[in-house]
């Protein structure tokens, strides 16, 4: 029997362990005549930055085999448009809301994070230090163990909300970033960002994204996603949020098994909307048919520490 | 905006390389303009769903009337085969599944009552003006279809037919549009049409239209047909309305993939939910 | 009109642009009856190691989306076994074939390319430092830029046939990684080796392969590999054979365009044994449309130095 | 071995989840134990071409005889619908294209001549052994087939109907081969067919064989099935031939990812060009 869904990230409670991530999803309001927004566990928002961006130039997206590239390149209203036009909105869900952060530097997560500490407080923070579209921002921000460290050590002074940093998979050992994280003070880490991909029009004899290279997501890099999912999850004590790839319940319960505390479903919204959902049932039915009674039994498998 | 099923009724050639798709569905009724986005298969590739103009929605079965605002009914779109989804959607036969997100983005604003609307459509772009002509036939609007084409084969002669009747004699009740074809090649239609202007669609409306008439400008189709368009009715101080097209991801609004350059202080506008209908001039061509 | 198909790598010149990758084409015997070997540019073998090594526990292989994970572990008939059985096969062939090695240390690919320096002389060698198979072996060798240029160093003595240094993507910057190699005397680089990916079986509660981790191929990754080599290509000044699902004409031309001198087909060739024929007349009538000579020529569009 | 064109001529369900898909190919002729991969389809999801075993092979359209040598011909598998790319093999139609890499593998030995042929089928395992039966019907070696299932209704009672008539009333000509069927739950087939054991197939020849009766045992069929046919074989001292499943990735012998474990120092032996037929003394189950 099924006894509780729930999943907690520091001081925060998950009413269940799927989520929607971050740049997929919006602000909720756009899939608000498709779904029920408050059945999901979590909603990660579109990255906020402090100032609002326009994005990258056009065009922005390309489908690849099983997968897309994007280089949307942080395109959001910025902090303060934020607060008066999307804060309102994603308050009035019983859904747990975080905030994706990003920036070009520390000063700047720390400066955002602040502002919506006092104007738009909300569930928790996931920091983006992977995002690999903005040159010479992002990137290596999130390479680096000791940046990591770092940045986590400051934004966790300055919030007690649930604070997640987002990992990159275009690193070496993505373990020890998460252990730098770890030991920053995160609640939290979410693994994977996107992968570094490009195409090329052969016609035109030019990369199809204007930014050249882009981030690959969505079903082509589910076992890069799981991969770096169980090995974080046996190298830190905190949670870990798995995503990357997942289309289907069975996924999801792949990321659950392999340590992860909770899932995101990124790409996949675009395709299916319902998937949330469908995600949700398909691990409630798998608990059930094989008496797990919440979430953290999944991990009794393969040996992830219980949190 | 929903997310349903739809039955597939019929999905036949109407000319080289272009096919109508009429289905089923339930659900909101679209908006001349407006688009679907059908998720072609479940395997994961071809991945994302594909975009699709309205060309037609009643619901009264077997008609094509526009009756906007009716519950369920009949749908239809015109589609060209490109590439791996489209080539996928060839292949579906009658009684098959369709899975729609429906209807998205915004529609043709009507025509102000001083001016005629000239709907000018080349290639994929003439399932959303069919539809549009179809409602302004209804309202009595008096609409002029253009449409272009390389040669004579890719235009679809059985579509165009319904809008050659009077009122009264047509199977639908709406009667006419004035129709203006061309071809780039000057090959010839059906004698039922009228015989094609040897030329570009722009070519050919700058030879029918005397600078005083009074229009409107409605246009989907190749990029460059579009800038054609804006800058012949801005040249003629007539408001211009285009149907942009982008790679989509979402196609609700959400991932700021489908944007196109406006001239605006913010840049981009997105094609799926702020468009895909902009004035002509709002866009950075 | 098309002049010259033919590339040169160091001291080889092959014939033309098409490879066939490691561990994905045998020794060009399990083909014979399929394809016309000697219509490829290049064979690069499976991997040779000192001993004999029967390779990993099984399962070996799974599909993905779009992809393909193998942990085959280096399985192979040692340097010994491979100068009886195998080198008068691939010795008889007109293409250019490559010697793909492998070891756990430095020495171990000295000792094995030493060995068959005396006995096996054929076109050169692929240096697969990157293997993500072999436990605490090949990978972190590849990971690390003072082992790599050691490393080429080290067998640039021992040889004067072409020696390739063969790219893993999973690391921070492959472009450190490439100009290692150069430093070290490499003639040519080749990138990409597979990810790190894994599959868990919900029903046995167990990672798919018996390695837990594999590596994944095939048109899933085509993407990564596309984006490294175009940053590889920009970062080094000898030839970058590139390789990552490609599995038509266009994808191998897109590589040709982000600065590949010669490009390598693997999974695809399970798929389709056509592929290597088929890609190699698709760049020749590509060439014929757009007037390009020789394949230096797909260089002057996204500015690769020419070499 | 040879990668080729086939022309579906037919792909009906003859049991539960069953399917026998006949087409014509060009080309050399499998033997009985030889199988074929498939790319099911052109787009990269599912990626890998799906090995299946021959179920027949003739050069007479409409005759399922065995002539193996002879050049071109109909062939036939029997595939179960299990995943992505058997449920999209069910969907192909008659006049349909199939991408053929054949033959592949190795071909069950002939018994020797003082043994009695046993095949013993399970599931996925009956193609290659329907094949090999109607061989050795053809050579006048009175084998025994033993089908067992988990019920009644996977069992393809049209398929088994040609090994029941005596040679010369048999449409093929083939003749008679001795069946033996078992189903766990005891359900019962058609009054023409034997009556099956209430059980698994092995127990069901148990009871059938005296310990004196010289036997050569075949088995395909799921692993455990398989393994202990090759326990009760060993125990009367009977030779055993298997044939292995593994996921393929080549299936040409290139690749090495289709291993079974095997008694020999090489610890390992590649189920595509080393079998996929072993002799069962020599897998480490
Ligand atoms: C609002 C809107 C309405 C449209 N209405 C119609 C219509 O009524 N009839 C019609 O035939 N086509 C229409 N299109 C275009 C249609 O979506 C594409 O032709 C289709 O997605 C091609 O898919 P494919 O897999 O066959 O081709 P692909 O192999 O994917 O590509 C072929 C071509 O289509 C373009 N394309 C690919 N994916 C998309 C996408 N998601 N969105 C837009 N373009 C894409 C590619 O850039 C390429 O040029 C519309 C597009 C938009 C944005
Ligand atoms: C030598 C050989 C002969 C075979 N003969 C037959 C036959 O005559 N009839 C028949 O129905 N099936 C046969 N099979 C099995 C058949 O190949 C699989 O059922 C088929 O590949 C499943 O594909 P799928 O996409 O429908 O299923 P998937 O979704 O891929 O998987 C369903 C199941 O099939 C297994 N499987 C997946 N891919 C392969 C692969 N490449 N090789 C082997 N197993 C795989 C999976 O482990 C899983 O248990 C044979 C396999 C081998 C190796
Ligand atoms: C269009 C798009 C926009 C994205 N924007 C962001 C973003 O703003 N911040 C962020 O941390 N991740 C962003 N991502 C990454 C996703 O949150 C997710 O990590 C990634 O897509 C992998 O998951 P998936 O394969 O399920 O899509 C974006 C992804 C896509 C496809
Ligand atoms: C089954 C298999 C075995 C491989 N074995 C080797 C190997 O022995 N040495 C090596 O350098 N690369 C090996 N590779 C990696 C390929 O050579 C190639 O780098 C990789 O598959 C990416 O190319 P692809 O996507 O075209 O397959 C192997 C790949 C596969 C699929
Ligand atoms: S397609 Fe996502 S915002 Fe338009
Ligand atoms: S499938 Fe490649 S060796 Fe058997």
């Amino acid at each position: 029997m099924v006894k509780d869904l729930s999943v907690n990230i520091g001081p925060l409670t998950m009413a269940n362990p799927v989520g929607v991530a971050s740049g997929t999803f919006g602000y909720g309001s756009e899939y608000e005549e498709l779904i029920e927004i408050d059945a999901l566990g979590a909603l990660y928002t579109k990255a906020v930055t402090l100032e609002p961006r326009p994005g990258n130039m056009i065009p922005r997206i390309v489908e690849t085999r099983s997968g897309m590239l994007n280089s949307i390149g942080l395109a959001n209203v910025g902090s303060r448009r934020f607060v008066t036009e999307k804060y309102p909105g994603l308050k009035s869900y019983k859904t747990s809301v975080i905030v994706n952060l990003a920036g070009t530097m520390l000063e700047d997560y720390l400066e955002t994070l602040e502002y919506l500490e006092e104007h738009a407080p909300l569930a928790g923070y996931e920091v983006n230090l992977s995002c690999p579209n903005v040159k010479c921002g992002g990137m290596a921000l999130g390479t680096d163990p000791e940046q990591v460290e770092l940045v986590a050590k400051t934004l966790r002074k300055a919030t007690d909300k649930a604070l997640i940093i987002k990992l990159s998979p275009n690193v070496t050992d993505i373990t020890e970033i998460a252990r730098a994280a770890e030991a920053g003070g995160a609640d939290a880490v979410s693994c994977i960002n996107t992968l570094v991909g490009m195409l090329i029009d052969t016609r035109t004899k030019r990369p199809v994204l204007a930014s050249e290279t882009g981030g690959l997501s969505g079903p082509a890099i589910f076992p890069v996603g799981l991969a770096a999912t169980y090995r974080v999850a046996r190298a830190v004590n905190i949670p870990v949020i798995g995503l990357g790839g997942i289309s289907t319940a069975d996924e999801a319960i792949q990321y659950l098994l392999a340590g992860a505390s909770a899932i995101q479903l990124g790409t996949i919204n675009f395709v299916n909307p319902d998937a949330g959902t469908e995600v949700l049932e398909g691990i409630r039915s798998y608990m059930e048919e094989n008496g797990l009674e919440r979430i953290s039994d999944f991990h009794q498998y393969l040996h992830r520490k219980v949190i | 905006m929903e997310h349903i099923h739809g039955n597939i009724l019929e999905n036949r050639e109407i000319a080289s390389g272009y096919y109508e798709l009429i289905f089923r569905m339930e659900g909101q009724s679209p908006l001349p303009g407006q688009f679907l986005t059908l998720r072609v298969d479940e395997s994961s590739q071809p991945l994302l769903r594909r975009p699709f103009a309205f060309s037609s929605y009643t619901n009264e079965a077997n008609s094509r009337a526009v009756k906007a605002g009716s519950e369920a009914g009949t749908a239809g779109i015109i589609y060209q085969k490109r590439g791996h989804a489209t080539t996928i959607l060839t292949g579906k036969r009658p009684g098959e599944h369709l899975d729609v997100l429906s209807p998205l983005g915004n529609s043709w604003p009507m025509p102000r009552t001083s001016r005629r609307p000239l709907l000018i459509a080349g290639g994929i772009g003439m399932g959303p003006l069919f539809f549009f002509a179809r409602r302004l036939i209804a309202d009595g609007r008096n609409p002029i279809l253009a449409l272009g084409a390389r040669h004579a084969g890719l235009i679809p002669v059985s579509s165009l037919q319904e809008f050659l009747q009077p009122a009264g004699e047509s199977p639908t009740g709406n009667g006419k549009a004035e129709l203006i074809l061309a071809t780039d090649d000057g090959s010839r239609l059906s004698d039922e049409l009228p015989p094609p202007f040897h030329g570009n669609i722009i070519q050919a409306l700058e030879s029918r239209f005397s600078p005083e008439e009074e229009l409107e400008v409605y246009s989907c189709g190749p990029h460059v047909m579009m800038h054609a368009a804006v800058k012949w009715a801005e040249l003629r101080n007539a408001p211009a309305w285009v149907s942009m097209e982008q790679t989509m991801g979402c196609a609700v609004g959400a991932c700021m993939g489908c944007v196109v350059e406006v001239n605006d202080e913010k840049r981009y506008a997105r094609v799926c939910s702020e468009g895909p209908i902009f004035s002509g001039g709002y866009i950075k061509w």
